[in-house]
């Protein structure tokens, strides 16, 4: 297996993609000629020609509309925002017309598209720039919401979004897109809904997605030392999600942690802790303890910024609380 | 361009007896939903096209099947001057399943994919990038596809109508932008909302061309138009048509239009456009005026079938309510 | 007390503050000259004139920005969205700067805001217009979030939200304008994040707003009959939310129905529920239920539109789940 | 309009001293925090003014204490010509708490309420509501004041322009909208992303007026703005200005700039302001060269002064990091 970042594996995906459906294309500012803001297109410019790999204005709310009516024609579009805080001028084209169309039309459209670009915060890049726009989108019915953590699972996930025949939110992090992983080496795609258990223990189960299986995954180590095991799940699709593998997972370990990058209120978290709430009610040993963003905008002071984050040690922190572990207080 | 070889309307018998009775058609039809409306058989919002019927038969009557077609919720008229089954239209707005979306859009959601009608859209301005994105597409596939975006004067002040003004000239896309000016958005009118209300003129900035129309005159819209859209169709350059119109009910029905005269009013309607094809019809000699009101006659008939056909219509079954929210098949999903 | 719509409790309450400070002033599309499109703002023209009841084009984004800039400098800008399915063309300017502001500014410009409208379902306006966007304002920290049920909750705490320094989210609801109820004759201001018992009962706890109490109390006198007594909560305010009104509750029910109006995933109702489950979890005998809309864009059809929405009967279902007094399944 | 008595720069040796010494601060400074950037002593983006300087410099010339200032996250230049302590500036770019906002905002949210400077916005386009709002307001508290909204090219695609500009000259509000050209946005030269490059042709739908100007040249700049800002103040119509300028560095630090030549930069460098307003000052006779190299020296050893400081400046405590999110007083708040 190769060793590749996060970068490559998603510009291998849309390359692969391209290169197998001729109606796939990618809009967005500075996809072509720059190469992408991230140099996520890097090359397809050069392979695909102007035709498929298109520039536009900083005009975010007509290159979505426009990628619908191109979807409505036959089309396959990629819509590649710089960063998601973007497509907030873009929303109602998102919720109005992508993430309604195919019921509205009774079934007479769906609008095959992949909205892909940074989501949350970055290094110090403050208040207007650091949203995280998960459950903005999952609230909604009509659209799928994806968020990987790695390299393999970026790859093999957004060839699954541009093949799917729904509208996909691709959640990518600013912060991850020079960190490496394997990748297999023949071509694979992995299947919207099905999430992945990173590692297995038997006494906490943590639910992390994007970044913040970093930390996850560092609090996982170090709680192993302290003879605490982790069954660590990336859901990787927070919508639809993979329940069934957080139910088996929650019923074994009774003991739960949700990770997200993003605000508390009303974020991701608290969906996937009230369905675990209300269908593993006798499971659980312990309330649920969410680690999330504290409850303010980003603030770019490098200090704060982190303070506002989650980290290893409020997860493990966490972990702590909901194994009874912690200390004394 | 080809400028000969366009007939004009009044030249063309068959052309201008259909193109008149389709307007008869949505004025019928339209009339029709306002009293169900009424009448309590129609529910959410209902904008008819009275009045305006010259604007979307005229300019519709140079679409070609590959041709693609977007506008606001006012949809009715467009949705029948580009021929779709009135009886799915009706159904539609009645909610049933045997409507155009099996019930699920309503009066201000009409699609098509056979005549590649892009809706039917509830948010001004909503309809502009789809518009241009069909465009998009056309060139994309080297077909050779024009793309009519409608749009009311109410849009203009939107950003959205100046973003893809840019990106249509900017990418060369074969657009017709087609603002339906009838002098109101909902309670106000246009000079209070358009710094400018020679809309025709915002086309100079993106450099396309800017046209300024009468939008109660079918003949005239259809010659004109018929040049106009022969251009963008072969030089892939946008253009911008202004059509100044009225609408002779209120916004919606539940609109009493108090912020105008009864005056105006019927100054408009001496401008009726479904008269002037009439008289065009009667005084070139291609049909008596009994005629033309037998041909009235039958559509009204016809409009009160399709009024009882459509209330007799199933409505949706309850399995629907969960259908059509995603194309793939979905495993594992889990919500409530 | 005098018996007033809540549509007349609202104008009264812009009324009264428009009188009382000369800086707050009402902007949006039909406010003026039409008396607005839901005639909230009837009579304000004529008694206060143009410069401070202000018609717009249908320019959401650039009224939204406006009345920022106009906040900053002074006045106090009441925004009407003629429904809130139309602040998702503003939606930048309400998160990246309304809701930033204060913080990004080191607390230099606090944001005295209002945006107000209708906010869901009305009668089959269909997939695009019936948009709940509680959990949208609710996830993003700096705004506050209001939606009342009834008049004298509509004037007091639209007052309170004129008055607020902060920016007010105040969620109205279309289907609630003609509905009466009394109204303190004095003048009166209900406090930001004080909710409501609206009956007292000790079997069940249901959490409703807007709309939803309609159904709710319905619900509770049907119950009644049944033996089931109801403790019904109207929180007014979504955020800050009165959480000691609804832990109290819960104390002496230990169990909990919560009914929202908008969708299931990521709906404030996930966030009240996550709220309860963690913080007084070993006082719950049973998991909570909520009610809210399917996990669809809202269809046309009357029959499907019906179906979409919570309604009393499904309340009444949720109680006897959660009561265990439903029928055996 | 009383043309007469204002006198042009180059006959006001104390204002072209003072300008010229503020367009040098702000190339100091930028100079310097690109250092310290590269040092990783400053996170975040970071977006340099340096080539823009007369235009900052030469409108804000214009400035009464109660007009309004505006701009994108390149917000450093128009800080410093304001007149806000660079002190505070640096120390907010450092992301202390003794910045102009208490190392919340960074480099792109420079505010300053004594100024009206109301931001520093990072959304390309977000800050055009906010600048007429401030128009509306003085309006509406019959004060005579005038707005300033500093916006680059790339943002005249953005829909939200249009729509200001419309809702400025509908509502008569005293707006000066100036575009900073600078050629570029991010990688794209301004020919790619506007079908028309002549941005002050945008004004004429709007029924205002629109200037174009060079925008490398202070004094040309002072002296036809002063003009412009008088008109607008007394006739509370609003301008668009369109100057051409040069940003010298890359978008942010973090680009190579390699979407254009070095045959470009340079020719652009011959056409430095700083150069110019130096020669003026030496060709008028107001100041000997030495004097300039002299004063400009100050200023590099104040920027190494102020960095200095910056860097021994507290961070914002910790408990700062949940205050100033309401600004009320909230009970019974229950979160996390
Ligand atoms: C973004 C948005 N704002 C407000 C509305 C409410 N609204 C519906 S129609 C309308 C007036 C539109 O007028 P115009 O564009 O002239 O079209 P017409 O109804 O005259 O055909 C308004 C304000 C909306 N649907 N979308
Ligand atoms: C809505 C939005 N889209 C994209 C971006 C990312 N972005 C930041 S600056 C920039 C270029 C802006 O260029 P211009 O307006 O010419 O200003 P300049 O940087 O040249 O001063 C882009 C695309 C953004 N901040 N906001
Ligand atoms: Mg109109
Ligand atoms: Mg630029």
């Amino acid at each position: 297996m190769a060793v590749i970042t996060v970068r490559e594996a998603l510009n291998q995906a849309i390359n692969e993609e391209m290169a197998r459906d001729e109606n796939v294309f990618i809009i967005g500012e500075e996809v072509a000629e720059y190469n992408g803001a991230y140099k996520i297109s890097e090359g397809l410019l050069d392979k695909y020609g102007k035709r498929r790999v298109v520039d536009t204005p900083i005009s975010e709310s007509s290159f979505t509309g426009l990628s619908i009516g191109a979807a409505m024609s036959g089309l396959r579009p990629i819509v590649e925002y710089m960063s998601f805080n973007f497509s907030l001028v873009a929303m109602d084209q998102i919720i109005s017309n992508i993430a309604k169309m195919y019921y509205m039309t009774g079934g007479m459209y769906n609008i095959p598209i992949v909205l892909r670009g940074c989501n949350g915060a970055a290094a110090q890049v403050s208040s207007q720039h650091s949203h995280n726009m998960e459950s903005f989108f999952a609230h909604m019915p009509g659209l799928n919401v994806i968020s990987c953590s790695d390299a393999a699972d970026s790859k093999g996930l957004l060839k699954a979004a541009i093949r799917s025949n729904d509208p996909v939110i691709f959640l990518e992090n600013e912060m991850l897109y020079g960190t490496s992983g394997e990748v297999p080496d023949e071509e694979y795609v992995i299947p919207i809904g099905k999430g992945r258990l990173v590692r297995s223990g038997d006494d906490v189960t943590i639910i992390a997605h994007s970044r913040m299986m970093i930390y996850a995954k560092e609090a996982a180590a170090e709680l192993e030392k302290m003879g605490i095991q982790v069954d660590l799940i990336d859901p990787r699709t927070l919508k639809p999600l993979d329940y069934p593998l957080i139910s088996e997972s929650v019923k074994k370990t009774n003991r739960v942690v949700i990770v997200e990058e993003g605000h508390y209120w009303c974020g991701i978290g608290s969906q996937i802790a009230e369905f675990i709430y209300r269908d593993l009610f006798d499971y659980l040993d312990s309330q649920i303890i969410r680690v999330a963003q504290s409850e303010n905008p980003m603030p770019y002071a490098k200090g704060l910024e982190a303070a506002s984050l989650p980290s290893t040690k409020k997860i493990i922190e966490a972990v702590q609380q909901v194994t009874y572990t912690g200390a004394p207080s | 361009m080809a400028k000969k070889k366009n007939l004009p309307l009044s030249k063309m018998p068959k052309l201008l007896w259909e193109l008149h009775n389709k307007m008869v058609l949505i004025r019928r039809f339209e009339e029709s939903t306002i009293k169900s409306y009424q009448q309590k058989k129609i529910g959410g919002f209902l904008h008819a096209y009275i009045g305006q019927e010259a604007v979307g038969v005229g300019v519709l009557a140079h679409k070609k099947p590959e041709d693609s077609v977007v506008t606001s919720y006012r949809c009715h008229g467009l949705g029948l001057a580009l021929g779709i089954s009135p009886e799915a239209c009706m159904a539609e707005v009645f909610g049933k399943v045997t409507g155009i979306v099996r019930g699920k859009g309503g009066s201000m959601h009409f699609f098509d994919k056979e005549r590649n009608l892009l809706g039917g859209h509830g948010i001004v301005g909503g309809q502009f990038g789809i518009g241009i994105g069909a465009a998009f597409a056309s060139n994309y596939k080297k077909q050779n596809a024009v793309s009519f975006i409608f749009f009311g004067e109410g849009a203009v002040p939107q950003g959205t109508f100046h973003e893809n003004m840019n990106m249509a000239s900017l990418m060369n896309l074969p657009v017709v932008f087609i603002c339906e000016d009838n002098k109101y958005a909902m309670g106000t009118e246009n000079v209070r909302i358009l710094a400018n209300t020679s809309i025709s003129e915002a086309a100079a900035f993106y450099k396309i061309k800017g046209y300024a129309m009468d939008g109660m005159n079918l003949s005239e819209i259809h010659d004109q138009m018929g040049d106009i859209v022969e251009e963008v169709r072969k030089t892939k350059r946008p253009a911008l048509i202004h059509l100044k119109t009225y609408r002779y009910k209120g916004h919606s029905v539940s609109d009493a239009a108090k912020y105008r005269t009864k005056e105006e009013e019927e100054k408009w309607k001496e401008d009726d456009p479904l008269f002037k094809s009439a008289d065009l019809l009667v005084s070139e000699g291609y049909k008596t005026r009994e005629e033309v009101e037998a041909e009235d006659k039958k559509t009204k008939d016809y409009i009160k079938e399709i009024v009882k056909l459509a209330e007799s219509s199933p409505d949706p079954p309850l399995e629907e309510l969960t259908q059509h929210v995603y194309f793939d098949k979905r495993e594992g999903e889990r919500w409530q």
